[in-house]
């Protein structure tokens, strides 16, 4: 699984540390960017475009409609198998939950997105590297579930380095788990979106992220199955240029569109609208 | 070649024969001290064997001389008729599949396939299949699907491939859609895990109502040298990964992950593959009698209880 | 680029417009002769608009500027929704569709895309997909099916590609399994056949309740070209293969290949697109209207009618 | 579509006029052959093992258990559409029906292949370069309606240029007609194998020949969409050895098995006693 990204570089989004507080400074083109402009542009540089990670609160913000959005994820994580590597799970866990807030990578609950039902679930890069453990498994089945009860379309935003190692086959399971779970919004014609981030791999794309009726990237996102570092190795030889980018995978047909973040909520609002069964047409919206 | 930890074994083995030969040629009556080793033998070989660790567990489900899916669709199965192709790019051959007889019910196999020398090895990409062989394992589902009989699976695979090409092809998209088909089958679905279980490219085809695993096998979301690698950031550690993934077939049974597990001869299934087989095909003949009362329906939603409740999480 | 049967017609145009400069230029009053020559020209429009042979016809229906997929699209249609892929290879850019709602009603779209100039054409592979196109088309199939919503399709090809790449990833098998795919839709499917209905190529996703066709648009087993080139062993011999192969809107409704023939202006499509997609929609609304009433089954069941009758045969 | 090859090369198996009547030469070795021993090898070459085209008749003897054939197909062909290119269609029709004794390019029944029931419909190359018209394709609806109404196998052995061209778009209809039909044995859980032989091209192997549940090959036989001709013209380059014969859409995973036709009958009643849920386990048959 493609944890090693994590591994190499913690912070989840932009900012040096040798730029001062109120400014923070562009990963691709070095522009110096000022925080608030940085934010509202949704983490997007004003100069080169490119789109930088995001905090998961954040995306929430950018979707949902303002006011609705019901927080459901309260899960906490166990270490079910005592793991311990150079550091226990446990107090890896523990140093995460500190740092982000949250008791696991993922961040979800009920909203209105457009105007349409939704359950929305935002996967959080932060945490472990947004490694799909049994809490990330089990949100994600608890949020198809309450779709398909409440009659919501389902909406996940994955940013994930693969699968929680420290659980192991458990950690597996939860590819089968959550794939299954789809099923129920099949059974109700609800519609399921998923939004590929910087980066999705392993068992997350693998699973749940490729299934969604219609399929959005961010530019840029590295986006597959391996990490970049173990097919580098297995096939001793460079990568191409733009391998397993967003625009790559569009023109290998595994995403339906490409979307500037900017314009990301109005297109996943037109899918929304028009696959939920429930909603009518309501032109320009 | 044998396993490191196999070497006291096999030199005492070495020894015994060496009396045996003396005996004979000279005539010298050695019964004794050959009674004597044998005995010390069946000793180690206890001592070894019963306290086997993880990675001494994952060296015996690599062992050349394990049986192959092949292998047990030649032993365990009758008039196996392998099938072939994607019918969209390619036939992988790191994934064999097709319909065969066990003890005269109709069943539909697929299998992880590795190769049984080292050329066989490189044309099977050493049981790391591509998206094409995924989607071969789709087809055989819809025709277990479409005719109603029962689908069995077979695993051994150190991964599904990283490569380029496979990249390309969507082997992320492939992973997730077998996952779903194999999920929704309408008939009853066994694995047996029977040697590595590599991650997804193993899950892709685990998605049974049942999942044996033989009794040196593996399975877990990595292997010991890559988790290693990332965690200890040295894949020498591998024992110590080997060790803390819980990936022997008695962890997995008590984490539920799989059903029961099938017991090997003494030194692993490639030291007796008949009997290993034997034995995986009386645990297949019983887990699908187990299934056989249960309607399309029924074990679909049996499926999908198995997996829904997989995973350790408190509620706040 | 005028078409050749229709210099006159321009040369004539030309020429009125060359008096009526004349007359602005120099102030002489040319009104009689102008409207003489206008006259003629109306006649002579008739005349050969309304004797168009097959192969006219054919020409019309790849004139540069002749409505495109897209342009449907953006005209007849609201809120189009691009959706790109196949999950499995590529995006084919000679196939497009998504989600797009016609007079508010939810449909789901897939048409064969031409480019509008010389390099869109070569993006687009002059509309001849590949195997990924129509993979991309049946992902579309099963996203009508999943949500219940009316399934349509724009047909303009000269044919599926023939090339290397396309045989290799199985273009006669993936054009069986669309045909197969749109036959299984339980959702009402209309097709229009806007420009060119190049053989299989075509049919993979014309395979509709209806199948509607422009008035000026050609849809048969093989292209006049390819034909004349076989059976006359001249592909020069193309008129005289349109006229055998009754390839015209009128002849396809006599043989019912065809339920209905929607207008063009004068002079072909790319004449008045605007009025061309106008007509294409009333008859596209008039005909899901028709459709509306029947149950997912019935409409697989006419379907299947639809096609189990066509052909000519004689019993013993 | 891929008459083209028809009429280059109107044989229909080995054999020129230059060695007497009691010989035959493989079309790919050269070897004289004993007509009788060519026959009886099943018109493969004893030398090469080159499989050679095989008259309609002969490959229903091959099938078909011994005396259990009883032959259905008897539909005449019209001439829709009055087509005249060189020659008038209907009397091209008259020709080949006299060449052939058979009303169109396909011969089928009922018979028990290995004890299955089965209908079973063999395609006549000498027939109009097998090409699919109406006959063709409503004896293949009718064929496979039979099949699903009296709980038999279907077996289709493909041989075909392609579609009828003067049908024209009554031809292509077939395409859909058949492949419609199939859904017929669907319904009954009734199997359905295809068998490719030189050569399967066009909309013949663009239909029913392609959704077989199980597809063998013969070795060496053309298959595909185009034909070779219109590919090279397309491309304008050399076609790479091996291109679209058997083993090249084994190789692509087109077919299940590329199976020696002195094989073939015992292969053929494997899969159909597997599939056929009406048939029992018999070990050796
Ligand atoms: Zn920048
Ligand atoms: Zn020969």
């Amino acid at each position: 699984m493609a944890l090693e990204r994590l591994f190499r570089r913690k912070r989840p989004s932009g900012g040096g540390r040798d730029v001062p507080e109120l400014w923070t400074k562009c990963e691709a083109c070095g522009a110096q960017i000022y925080k608030k402009e940085f934010q509202e542009n949704l983490h997007v540089c004003p100069k080169c475009g490119h789109h930088h990670r995001m905090p998961a609160e954040e995306r929430v913000a950018m979707l949902a409609d303002p006011g609705t959005f019901q927080e459901t994820t309260r899960l906490r994580p166990l270490d079910p198998l005592g793991f311990v590597d150079t550091k226990p799970y446990a107090e890896r866990l523990k140093a995460y939950q500190g740092e982000t807030g949250r008791p696991d990578a993922i961040l979800g609950g009920t909203c209105a997105i457009g105007g349409v039902p939704a359950v929305l679930l935002v996967m959080d890069y932060a945490f472990a590297g947004g490694s799909m453990g049994s809490v990330v498994g089990e949100e994600i089945a608890r949020g198809a579930e309450r779709a398909a009860e409440e009659g919501r379309a389902l909406v996940i935003v994955a940013a994930s380095g693969g699968a929680r190692m420290q659980e192991a086959a458990l950690s597996l399971m939860q590819m089968a788990k959550t794939v299954m779970s789809l099923d129920l919004l099949w059974g109700k014609r609800l519609p399921y979106v998923s939004v590929l981030t910087d980066p999705t791999t392993g068992g997350v794309t693998a699973s749940f992220a490729a299934l969604a009726d219609v399929i959005f990237a961010e530019p840029g996102a590295l986006i597959g199955f391996a990490g970049p570092r173990v097919i580098r190795q297995t096939i001793r030889q460079e990568l191409p240029e733009g391998f397993q980018r967003a625009e790559f995978l569009l023109k290998h047909g595994m995403v339906d569109r490409v979307t500037d973040r900017r314009r990301l909520k109005r297109e996943v609002v037109q899918a929304l609208r028009h696959l939920h069964p429930g909603v009518p047409y309501a032109p320009g919206v | 070649m044998p396993l490191e930890f196999e070497k006291p074994i096999l030199e005492l083995e070495r020894r015994i024969q060496e009396l045996k030969e003396t005996a004979k040629a000279t005539g010298v009556d050695l019964q004794a001290e050959i009674r004597l080793l044998e005995e010390r033998l069946a000793q180690l070989k206890k001592e070894t064997y019963g306290n086997l660790t993880p990675w001494q567990r994952v060296q015996l489900a690599r062992a050349q001389g394990r049986p192959t899916t092949l292998d047990v669709l030649e032993k365990a199965f009758q008039d196996f008729l392998e099938l072939h192709g994607d019918r969209a790019f390619a036939d992988d051959p790191a994934i064999v599949g097709g319909l065969a007889y066990l003890e005269g019910e109709k069943v539909v196999v697929v299998g992880h396939q590795k190769g049984r020398d080292t050329k066989e090895n490189l044309q099977r990409n050493f049981g790391m299949p591509h998206p094409e062989g995924y989607r071969k394992a789709m087809r055989l589902m819809d025709l277990a699907d479409r005719f109603g009989y029962p689908f069995l699976t077979f695993v051994d695979t150190p991964g599904a491939y990283p490569g380029v090409s496979a990249e390309e092809r969507g082997q992320a998209w492939v992973i997730a859609q077998s996952i779903q088909r194999m999920s929704r089958l309408r008939v009853p679905a066994v694995t047996v895990i029977l040697g590595e279980g590599g991650s997804g490219g193993a899950l892709a085809i685990a998605v049974a109502n049942r999942v044996l695993i033989l009794e040196n096998a593996w399975y877990s979301v990595i292997s010991p040298e890559s988790c290693a690698a990332i965690l200890w950031r040295d894949a020498k550690e591998a024992p110590k990964a080997a060790e803390a993934l819980k990936l022997t077939a008695k962890d997995l049974l008590a984490q539920k992950v799989v059903d029961a597990v099938i017991p090997e001869p003494e030194g692993g299934a490639h030291k007796d593959p008949d009997r290993a087989i034997q034995n995986l095909k009386e645990a297949l003949l019983k887990t699908l009698e187990e299934l056989k009362g249960l309607s399309p329906e029924a074990l679909y939603q049996d499926r999908y209880r198995r997996f829904r409740r997989l995973g350790a999480y408190a509620e706040p």
